[in-house]
């Protein structure tokens, strides 16, 4: 059971997806952001529910589609927004861009742009969290990659889950199925459309839950995080949804079926859980409107300072290249 | 090539591409085209094969899931099933994951079984730009250079595009086609209509010169070009090539430019560590020492990942090949 | 129900693979084959299987423990050796060496030294074969992959199995599972040694099959290669046997429990099937003996064809790199 | 290095390799070891991690699936969970099923994160020979070279292979440790007892000498050594350098060593074509033009994929060096 200030919580974090995913694809658009930026609309349930679940010292592992899950793993939105415009603000330096946020300083140890590449990383991090053992509060690490769908179909992640099935590592599996893999969807790639089915075979809890029930979803994933911190090993969970918008920030979405669409938008997160809030009084109208208009400031502020924030200068072109110390002179690099 | 000025018509790379495909398609039904999202209603994610699943149905044009090693494999296992597949690698970067199938399978049967397998198979790839991150933009085509048994394609024109691809098609061995995004929608230029072949492992002189040679291939010979004419108004006379295929290698037209001019930059995006540069600037020195009046200069990207932000933009310059010129003359 | 000649081919190919097999380790170990190669003993009730379930025109994409494959596929004995001593004769000219036995002639399409990459490749030679439809008599034509049980962890296998079953292709995938990969045994690597089970969430028929029992996987491969032929899918046959020798023609297999090799040893394929016949009188003692006594003479005549062919010329090293007439002055090499 | 000259003690490539793991393993607990077989009673297909898992565990000598981009992906996440992880790819050529997790993940993810991620992992991988045919015996670091963000090291001797193998354990970036099948049991040299490093990014010169300079590493350092004793006997004075590492480069060295014999051969078992080789010759002839008394010269295998058949071998041999050096001084 979800506690009032969760469900605020969560309810806070969906409307920051919403508007922040909303505002870069306005930007992308405008021309005025010039980054390959991926959407969440769809997501925010799934992110949000994350976001309640997960505790402190947990880890992650994303995607390029990481912007709610980078928030809901506590990243600074400001440096957030200032990585996706490439400035020396961002979390990265400016290095490293949208598909590539990290930010060690919360456990989110990165994300990668090769579909369903993190998955054997979170294996690792699985082994070391398991290895280290629980902490001096006898707990354990959890450790939570996220991928889509289509990210089902690539060695990686076949590699990854039988590993973590063998080991028994305390790694949540989280697919974001939002039913596409771009332009294609999962019944045209998909030799079985049970994605939990296929987690299942390698001997691993596997779950399915409605991602567009936020609620439902926290659940599950607790309980998923519950069995990793107590080395219960890894579960693989499933969480529905539907792609709200297209695949890039500035696709178009003329191939997606507009009924399917039109039906999954009747569940779109932020004003479904709305007016769910609503009807069971367990968040009031008037509290809804202020998380929602300091939501919309906190999108401005970030955006501002981003776009405030300066140009990466050129000096750094080949720092971190390695550990500070290594000669690049042989390569050709003039100190 | 052609003996009669065949008509011509001004389209961009990508559309060059797509009727390259269409024409392909259309004259072998051995042709295939299998990759992610390259069935319409999209056709591609860069569009470049528009109309062709309508035209010539799923069979034919088959959306695959996101699995590149099936994807080269199926490729390979149709090749050797009599097809003539045409599999396309979304971004470059990618051939990581399905390097094994490229390297180990497509460039080796051929020879692993004495001749008695071919793989007559077409790689397109796309190079992205910084925008998309260090993972979506390497230009790692030395890669494919160093591995004996694929031939290595880069047009930097539309008509090019249109004419070396169909060259790749019908070419009885495996060829790595690589499309810049930097290219794809901004080259415009005059394409012969109808079949037009241009032939694996000929270079062309994009402007004759003679007091230096840069020599270049896909993105940079625009680059190249600029210099050449910014360089012109000074009064300084360059040759450019482009490479049009890094393997084969015409190495021929190359020495013959050098050998007139007497001195050569090597231009390219890839990195310049260990890149192809390394390798043409060896051999032109190998071949022409004694002639050369400086030593051969290359420009490629530094030793780093490819950085994101803007303002660490790392490829080579028309500013850079015009002071390496000058560096070239003693200026 | 099988034929007494069809028993008795099986016979004559399984005690063809175990003389082969033995005699090539025996020129390893005495350094007068200078070759990796690997062992078949254990394989020969499944080979033998495939041998009597294969129709002409039929497919096969093998590995690196290939030899009981290719003969049942129907490969040149002599040849065969030939290439696996690098000699001129080889059936690649001497080119691939034991790990890429290729013969083209009679479909034996390619084989592969790396684990688990035939998997694609059969793939899309069962797109060709789809895409071909029924030849002239009306029979499709099936394509057959073998790999180990060690390669259904890799990223390919997962890749191509899916492929197979979205596009319902005309392709048997024989799992020869003989409980090792190298050095570790299959519950040390797999999450769950349900490797049927895996086949089967893609939606794929799966099925296992004691594989040391050849009639009995002789129905199951026929089933299977019917089902291919006439356009009902892929097949996924797990063939449970045990590796008789070590994992190489030089290793040892100290490290193999002795209980477990020997249990398998009473089961050994020529000696069971041997016993069996003469049990069943399905085959006389005196047929039994003089398929034993002109498979040693074939063997023997092999090796030495093999022993006494040509070195590969010098010359030839550059030849099919490309096709015919493609230069390679550009790469370095002088015509 | 060295103040005191250390104990030594003779032995061969593998059992310093395995001193080297032990010593490792002993020292710090973050240490462990992940790859295919690994782990006791075999200890590894070359049984060079022998006695580790019986000594530490098979939690930190973890025997893998095959599945190598699970057992690199797994290392790099060790890596960034505070670990220092060895994985093992037994095959070189087995990194075309993993490059992706090496050269996207590995090599970059510092970079990307502005500094914030190391990644200090080693992956040690075998170079096969012929005998196991075209793919179980290529030399592909020029591809890794080409790969900012990844440390390429290759030793020679046993003493080599311990004192660097320590330092890309120590190393705070990812390392590609190379270990030839043909150096791991025949190589037998004095090997320093206890912990020994030999630094990253320092070429050893093995043989002093002043008209011809032969650089090399790995396998081909034998090569080079008897062409060296060979032409001694001829009165001709070569030096020998040993790269040991080629990324990071140590050109300094080697343009000393140029400098003073103005003629240089680059040795090496990779393809000539777009290899290490192509990258050596061309700064050497950048750095030192007008010193130089005749063109660099490379000698490495030629363009096709690697020949089964004994009679096709390709690897230069020390016949072929002793022509090129004779070549350079014009004999
Ligand atoms: C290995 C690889 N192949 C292809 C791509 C191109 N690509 C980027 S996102 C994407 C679709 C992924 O679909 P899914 O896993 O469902 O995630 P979603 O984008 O729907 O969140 C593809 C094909 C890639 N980045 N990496
Ligand atoms: C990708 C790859 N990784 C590792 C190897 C080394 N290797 C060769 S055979 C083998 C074991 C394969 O086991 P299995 O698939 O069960 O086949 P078996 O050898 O038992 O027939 C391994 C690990 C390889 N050839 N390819
Ligand atoms: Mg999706
Ligand atoms: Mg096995």
């Amino acid at each position: 059971m979800l506690t009032t200030s969760e469900l605020q919580d969560m309810y806070r974090l969906m409307a920051l997806i919403t508007a922040t995913s909303n505002r870069a694809c306005a930007e992308v658009k405008a021309g005025s952001l010039q980054s390959a930026f991926y959407p969440v609309r769809g997501l925010e349930g799934v992110c949000a529910a994350l976001g309640v679940a997960k505790q402190p010292g947990d880890q992650l592992v994303s995607t390029y589609r990481s912007l709610g899950d980078a928030l809901a793993w506590g990243s600074d939105l400001r440096r957030v927004i200032a990585e996706i415009y490439g400035r020396a603000d961002g979390v990265c330096g400016g290095k490293g861009g949208p598909m590539h946020l990290h930010d060690t300083s919360v456990g989110y140890m990165t994300s990668t742009g090769i579909v369903g590449s993190g998955i054997p990383i979170a294996v690792g991090l699985g082994i070391a969290a398991q290895l280290d053992g629980p902490n001096s509060n006898g707990t354990g690490r959890a450790v939570v990659t996220t991928f889509g769908d289509g990210a089902t179909s690539i060695g990686a992640f076949h590699e990854g889950m039988n590993m973590a099935a063998l080991w028994k590592l305390p790694v949540l599996f989280l697919c974001q199925n939002n039913q596409w893999g771009e332009h294609t969807p999962i019944a045209e790639y998909a030799g079985s459309t049970d994605l939990a089915g296929r987690a299942a075979s390698y001997g691993m809890t596997a779950v399915k839950v409605d991602g567009f029930d936020p609620v439902a979803t926290a659940d599950v994933l607790r309980e998923a995080l519950e069995r990793a911190r107590s080395d219960g090993g890894p579960t693989f969970v499933e969480a529905m949804t539907y792609r709200l918008t297209g695949h890039s920030g500035s696709a178009d979405y003329s191939y997606m079926p507009a009924e399917e669409l039109a039906a999954a938008l009747e569940r779109d997160p932020v004003p479904s859980f709305r007016r769910a809030m609503l009807t069971s009084g367990q968040i009031s109208e008037a509290d809804l409107d202020s998380i929602e208009a300091s939501v919309a400031a906190t999108v401005d502020d970030a955006f501002t300072f981003a776009q405030a924030s300066p140009e990466v200068e050129g000096h750094l072109r080949y720092r971190d290249v390695f550990a500070e110390g290594a000669s690049l002179a042989g390569m050709g690099v003039r100190a | 090539m052609n003996e009669q000025t065949p008509l011509t018509e001004t389209m961009t790379m990508a559309a060059a591409l797509n009727s390259a495909l269409h024409l392909a398609m259309d004259a072998d039904s051995k042709v295939l085209l299998l990759g992610e999202d390259v069935a319409d209603p999209i056709g591609g994610v860069l569009k470049i094969s528009k109309g062709l699943s309508t035209k010539y149905g799923r069979d034919r044009v088959r959306p695959t899931p996101i699995a590149e090693s099936g994807i080269i494999g199926a490729a390979v296992g149709l090749a050797l099933g009599g097809y003539k597949p045409i599999a396309e690698i979304m971004f470059m970067d990618f051939t990581t994951v399905c390097l094994d199938q490229i390297v180990n399978h497509a460039a080796k049967l051929r020879y692993m079984s004495g001749g008695h397998t071919a793989v007559p198979l077409t790689i397109r790839t796309g190079v992205g730009t910084r925008r998309f991150g260090a993972q979506h933009a390497q230009n790692l085509e030395a890669w494919f250079m160093h591995t004996p048994g694929i031939k290595v394609v880069v047009p930097a024109t539309a008509a090019d595009a249109k004419g070396l691809l169909m060259s790749c098609i019908d070419d009885p061995d495996p060829c790595l086609f690589i499309e810049h995004f930097d290219l794809v929608f901004t080259q415009k230029d005059e394409v012969p209509v109808g079949e037009h072949r241009v032939p694996l492992g000929q270079a062309a002189i994009r402007r004759p010169g003679d007091q230096v040679t840069v020599i270049t291939y896909g993105t940079q010979v625009r680059t190249a070009m600029a210099a050449a004419q910014e360089l012109a108004e000074q009064g300084i006379s360059v040759e450019v090539i482009d490479l049009r295929t890094l393997v084969p290698l015409d190495m021929d037209t190359v020495l013959e430019s050098v050998e007139k001019t007497r001195r050569a930059v090597v231009l390219h995006d890839a990195h310049t560590f260990c890149g192809p540069g390394a390798e043409l600037a060896a051999q032109i020195t190998e071949n022409l020492w004694g002639e050369l009046l400086a030593p051969v200069l290359r420009l490629g990207a530094g030793y780093s990942p490819v950085p994101f932000a803007a303002g660490l933009d790392f490829h080579p310059t028309a500013d850079d090949v015009v002071a390496a010129v000058g560096q070239l003359l003693g200026r």
